[in-house]
């Protein structure tokens, strides 16, 4: 092998491709990978693989109609996608609502964020190898969770619960020892993943260190949600902006420190025990009164624009709603989270092993659903 | 800061400004939305998130509405630029937030408005060789059935 | 002559029938370690379920893709069922119950199942994947690496017994088991992580890593060679679990029952905590993976073989 | 190359004696087989996949009817799940994944989405409008939006029904 051999011997780079259809992509997401070996060189991500023209569609639906689409936004926080849509459309109606609606919204929204963030930490384990042990623990809890909303509003997944001013039913009667009783079996399993999964050492080696966000490129990308605390932002809307009645409730908003993997899976497990408190106290200061909707389904407001931001679990969920006087709003736009938390990727993975940047994707939990709207 | 007191603030900067009477969005020509922004971001108003870019096509123009929103400060506003019918570009944001990158590409793809030297201006939702720009009024598909209205 | 072929028929249908059933009990164990109930249709409690996932893998079509490389891609599942196949010639499982006691056991089966990895390797540059291939390398790199630490943990087993062969290792035992010893307590926990790593198991299961690499080596593999590999792997684990019987717990050696039930449950037992940590523990990265075999298994095999050394001198 | 005509095997054995009896037999234990022990690929797209995974989770466990275990890579399993919205961009990745299975192989279309489009049938322009659209045969589909995991249970013992009274032993 003489020397003018070996100068063409050289490592090319491959192209693959994490495509739609792949174990970890949380959906249809695609990532287009050049390696070096194990090493990634370069990502693009391509999305829109569940583009449903969710705001095309919104152009020809009433207020009301258009209800059901946002529990399919993100399908796995259905509640709070319910809740900051109709309090933007509320806004533009500058509609008052019922103290015990505005009770039951905040209880229904935290359930479902503790909900949505056990999916995300069972897939971020799964996602690390832990093949699907720690993914059906957190979704037997869900399905206590998920037992509760089946009570109070009939289904499982796409709940349609909250209606322009109000909510649909009143919550049934037996329900708040239900909701008790979940409390305190909750608050046992959370302590349970404090001790089997966050310090296990192969659970810290594969996600310590990795992906580190830094605090301005985060606020920089606009990420938001526990993707932006664990950076070491102390921003939550339900402290910072207030609405509906979080600034009656007292709960902690977790930080994280550096920013990497483990701690963004840490910031969620934290923000399970705070609903879990948010939820105690706004069940132990219901009020009495109806909280169902007395006006007609059909609203005309009148001409304007109105942008309104809630917390979601992944992130700030805004809707930018513009009303030209008729029944359908003129144009909806809407601001999901997912979006740009999933811009980040290409930029936390360069120089990074394949095996991280399914860690890195599992914990930004991003969701398909909303991404492509 | 309420929104009035933040166009004051730019308003002795950039005599240009205006603001839309019923939603107190600040209206600016776009030549000068690159000058404003950086004066926005560095300034002691401290505006760090582009939160989200929305496009709205009226019957004579398509408008831009750029969310603007401060952590430090606590405070947010809204830009809002007319571009007329005919040149349907402006100068891309994606250098001072990068959060701009895909947003501007969603509404270059479902719009059609072009953005100057953006890194790369491709679509983001639709398949890459789609024809026509969606979310336009005008925009008409063979294939969608149109929902009878009440 | 004809007592060979029996030996031969004999374990060969012990072979098909521990795959069968270690099949079936790993998806058992692994349901009620996730708090659900696992086959339970299929016959009482699932106990066909092995038997009717042979007979829709017998009944698949079996794809070759295009361009892959033709003679290697159909080698690739002999390679990775023959070795331990033939492995089992020097297990001892009763006093006389042993296929063929050569005189150098333990070195023929380290040898005949390292062979594997070249079938996993051939799988994956055969099937002209991307994930197949970045898949045959990943196991190429680890069962090299993890090879070094398990035959040093068995050395300092064989230094004790003095003898390669199986039997003798066994009846050096029959006072009392090796594990007693410290220095044995300490080659047995190197051998069991090294096993795993060798077998592909567990927090070692890169090579097929379900979450990375779609499905790794066998990613292009169907039907009836995909069952090879299943097959080929649940061979694996058992022969591991035998060595590991055999150099530490004791063999066949037992007080009441027979030597033959003796090994057989402390060799399920082995199994059954492999398929613990399976299910419980998350994934180990590559370079990670490297970094412990080469700077903390390997360190320690040295030092427990220099004190074996100095312990029995002494 | 010239394509000799193929004798199906069944006609040859029938002419043993007792061939016919082997025949039914081994026809009934393939069929067997192939029903209790059918494995669906992890494909979900959007809400009912959700309820896939809720499926095969602890509480409604899909592997007591032998289908618990999901495969990644297609060449491995029989039953596509067709679990969400199928959207333009998505329509020829679906159909390749539908060519690499391996012959005998089913297809779920679990949810209205998959179906018919759903709520997304009207004013949507990049959602095609249901499986059979794309050329894919369905054998089961599944209504609900997105159906419950009993939904899909049940379903999925009226695929194994369907392969159970199979006509051709050799599909």
């Amino acid at each position: 092998m003489n020397t003018s051999q070996t100068k063409d011997i050289c490592t090319e780079e491959f192209l693959i491709n994490m495509g739609p259809q792949h174990p970890s992509t949380h959906g249809v997401l695609s990532l287009e990978l050049k390696l070096d070996g194990e090493m990634i060189r370069d990502c693009t991500a391509h999305i829109g693989y569940l583009h449903r023209s969710m705001e095309k569609l919104a152009e020809n639906r009433t207020y009301t109609q258009f209800i059901p689409y946002t529990d399919r936004l993100d399908y796995v926080a259905s509640m709070n996608n319910n809740m900051g849509y109709v309090m933007a459309v509320e806004k533009l109606l500058n509609l008052e609502i019922s103290d015990r609606a505005k009770y039951i919204r905040v209880i229904a929204a935290e359930l479902n964020r503790i909900a949505s963030h056990l999916i995300a930490i069972g897939t971020f384990a799964q996602d690390l190898g832990a093949f699907a042990t720690p993914l059906f623990y957190c979704f037997r809890e869900r399905e206590k969770i998920i037992d509760i909303f089946d009570q109070i509003c009939g289904n499982r997944l796409t709940y349609n619960y909250m209606r322009i001013g109000g909510v649909q039913f009143d919550l049934p009667k037996g329900i708040d020892e239900k909701i008790k009783k979940f409390i305190k079996y909750m608050r046992s399993k959370v302590d349970d993943y404090d001790w089997l999964l966050t310090y296990n050492t192969i659970f810290l080696a594969r996600s310590k260190h990795i992906g580190l966000l830094p605090k301005d490129l985060a606020i920089n990308y606009s990420v938001s949600g526990p993707n932006l605390r664990a950076s070491g932002v102390k921003w939550d809307l339900r402290k910072d902006e207030p609405y509906l009645v979080y600034e009656k409730l007292e709960f902690d908003i977790p930080v994280g420190e550096n920013g990497d993997s483990w701690d963004r899976y840490k910031v969620r497990l934290e923000e399970i025990r705070q609903s879990l408190k948010i939820v105690e106290q706004a069940l132990g200061a219901l009020p009495e009164g109806d909280p169902t909707v007395k006006i007609g389904r059909i609203h005309k407001p009148s001409p304007s624009e109105i942008y309104l931001r809630t917390e979601n679990p992944r992130g700030e969920l805004g809707f930018f709603i513009i009303s030209d006087g008729s029944a359908y709003p003129y144009r909806l736009k809407i601001r999901s989270p997912s979006f740009s938390n999933l811009a980040v990727l290409p930029e936390l993975v360069k120089g990074l092993k394949i095996a991280d940047i399914v860690c890195i994707l599992g914990s930004l939990d991003i969701l398909m659903g909303e991404t492509d709207r | 800061m309420r929104t009035n007191e933040i166009f004051m603030a730019i308003k002795t900067d950039f005599p240009e400004a205006r603001q839309e009477e019923e939603t107190g969005a600040v209206i600016i020509p776009k030549e000068s939305l690159l000058k404003i922004t950086q004066y926005l971001k560095n300034h002691r108003l401290a505006f760090d998130n582009l939160h989200c870019i929305t496009a709205i096509d009226r019957a004579e123009r398509v408008e831009l509405a750029y969310t603007l929103y401060s952590i430090s400060e606590h405070h947010g506003i809204t830009l809002k630029i007319y571009l007329t019918a005919g040149e349907e570009n402006v100068a891309s944001l994606a250098e001072l937030w990068k959060s701009a990158n895909w947003l501007e590409r969603e509404v270059y793809d479902l719009f059609g408005v072009i953005f100057l030297n953006h890194p790369d201006l491709r679509r983001i939702l639709n398949p890459y060789d789609w024809k026509g720009h969606p979310l336009r009024k005008s925009y008409s598909h063979p294939e969608v059935s149109i929902k009878p209205r009440l | 002559m004809l007592m060979m072929l029996i030996a031969g028929i004999a374990v060969l249908a012990f072979i098909s029938a521990s795959a069968m059933f270690l099949i079936w009990w790993e998806r058992k164990v692994s349901a009620h370690i996730q708090s659900r109930f696992g086959p339970m249709r299929v016959g009482w409690h699932g106990v066909l379920q092995p038997i009717a996932d042979a007979v829709k893998l017998l009944l698949k079509e079996d794809i070759r893709p295009a361009e892959a490389d033709k003679l290697v891609w159909w080698l690739a599942p002999f390679f990775a069922v023959v070795p331990p196949v033939m492995a089992f010639a020097a297990i001892p499982f009763g006093k006389s119950l042993i296929p063929k006691d050569l005189n150098v056991g333990i070195l023929y089966i380290m040898a005949i199942s390292s062979v594997c990895v070249i079938g996993i390797f051939m799988a994956g540059w055969g099937s002209n994947n991307k994930y197949s291939l970045l898949g045959g390398m990943r196991s190429a790199a680890q069962i090299v690496s993890y090879e070094i630490p398990m035959i040093l943990s068995m050395i300092t087993v064989v230094m004790h017994a003095n003898s390669l062969s199986m039997q003798k290792i066994v009846e050096a035992q029959s006072r009392h088991w090796n594990i007693l010893h410290p220095n044995m307590l300490l080659a047995a926990l190197v051998y069991t992580i090294a096993a795993t790593a060798e077998v592909n198991r567990a927090p070692f299961d890169i090579p097929e890593a379900e979450s990375e690499l779609v499905a790794g080596f066998h990613t292009e593999y169907s039907g009836m060679k995909f069952a090879m590999f299943f097959i080929g792997e649940y061979t694996n684990l058992f022969i591991i679990a035998a060595i590991s019987t055999t150099l530490f717990f004791g063999g066949w050696h037992g007080p009441f029952l027979p030597p033959v039930v003796w090994f057989l449950s402390k060799t399920y037992l082995c199994i059954f905590i492999w398929m613990w940590v399976r299910w419980t523990f998350p994934r180990a990265r590559v370079d990670q993976l490297m970094a412990f075999a080469w700077k903390v298994l390997t360190p320690i095999a040295f030092v427990n073989l220099a004190i074996t050394g100095w312990l029995l001198l002494k | 190359m010239a394509v000799t005509e193929r004798i199906p095997a069944s006609k040859l054995i029938q002419r043993i004696p007792g061939g016919g009896v082997f025949l039914t037999t081994s026809e009934n234990i393939f069929k067997w087989g192939k029903a209790s022990s059918l494995w669906p690929m992890t494909f979900g797209l959007a809400c009912c996949a959700i309820e896939m995974i809720a499926t095969g989770a602890s509480r409604f466990d899909i592997d007591r009817f032998g289908a618990g275990v999901f495969r990644a890579s297609p060449r491995q399993c029989d039953v596509m799940i067709i679990a969400g919205t199928i959207c333009v961009k998505m329509n020829d990745c679906i159909q390749r994944l539908y060519a690499q299975m391996p012959e005998p192989k089913y297809v779920i279309a679990m949810g209205n989405c998959a179906i018919s489009g759903g709520i997304f049938y009207y004013d949507t322009y990049s959602v095609t409008k249901g499986t059979d659209s794309l050329g894919i045969p369905v054998d089961v589909f599944i209504p609900g939006c997105p159906p419950r995991p009993e939904n899909l249970l049940f379903g999925l013992m009226k695929l194994q029904e369907k392969i159970r009274n199979e006509k051709d032993a050799d599909k």
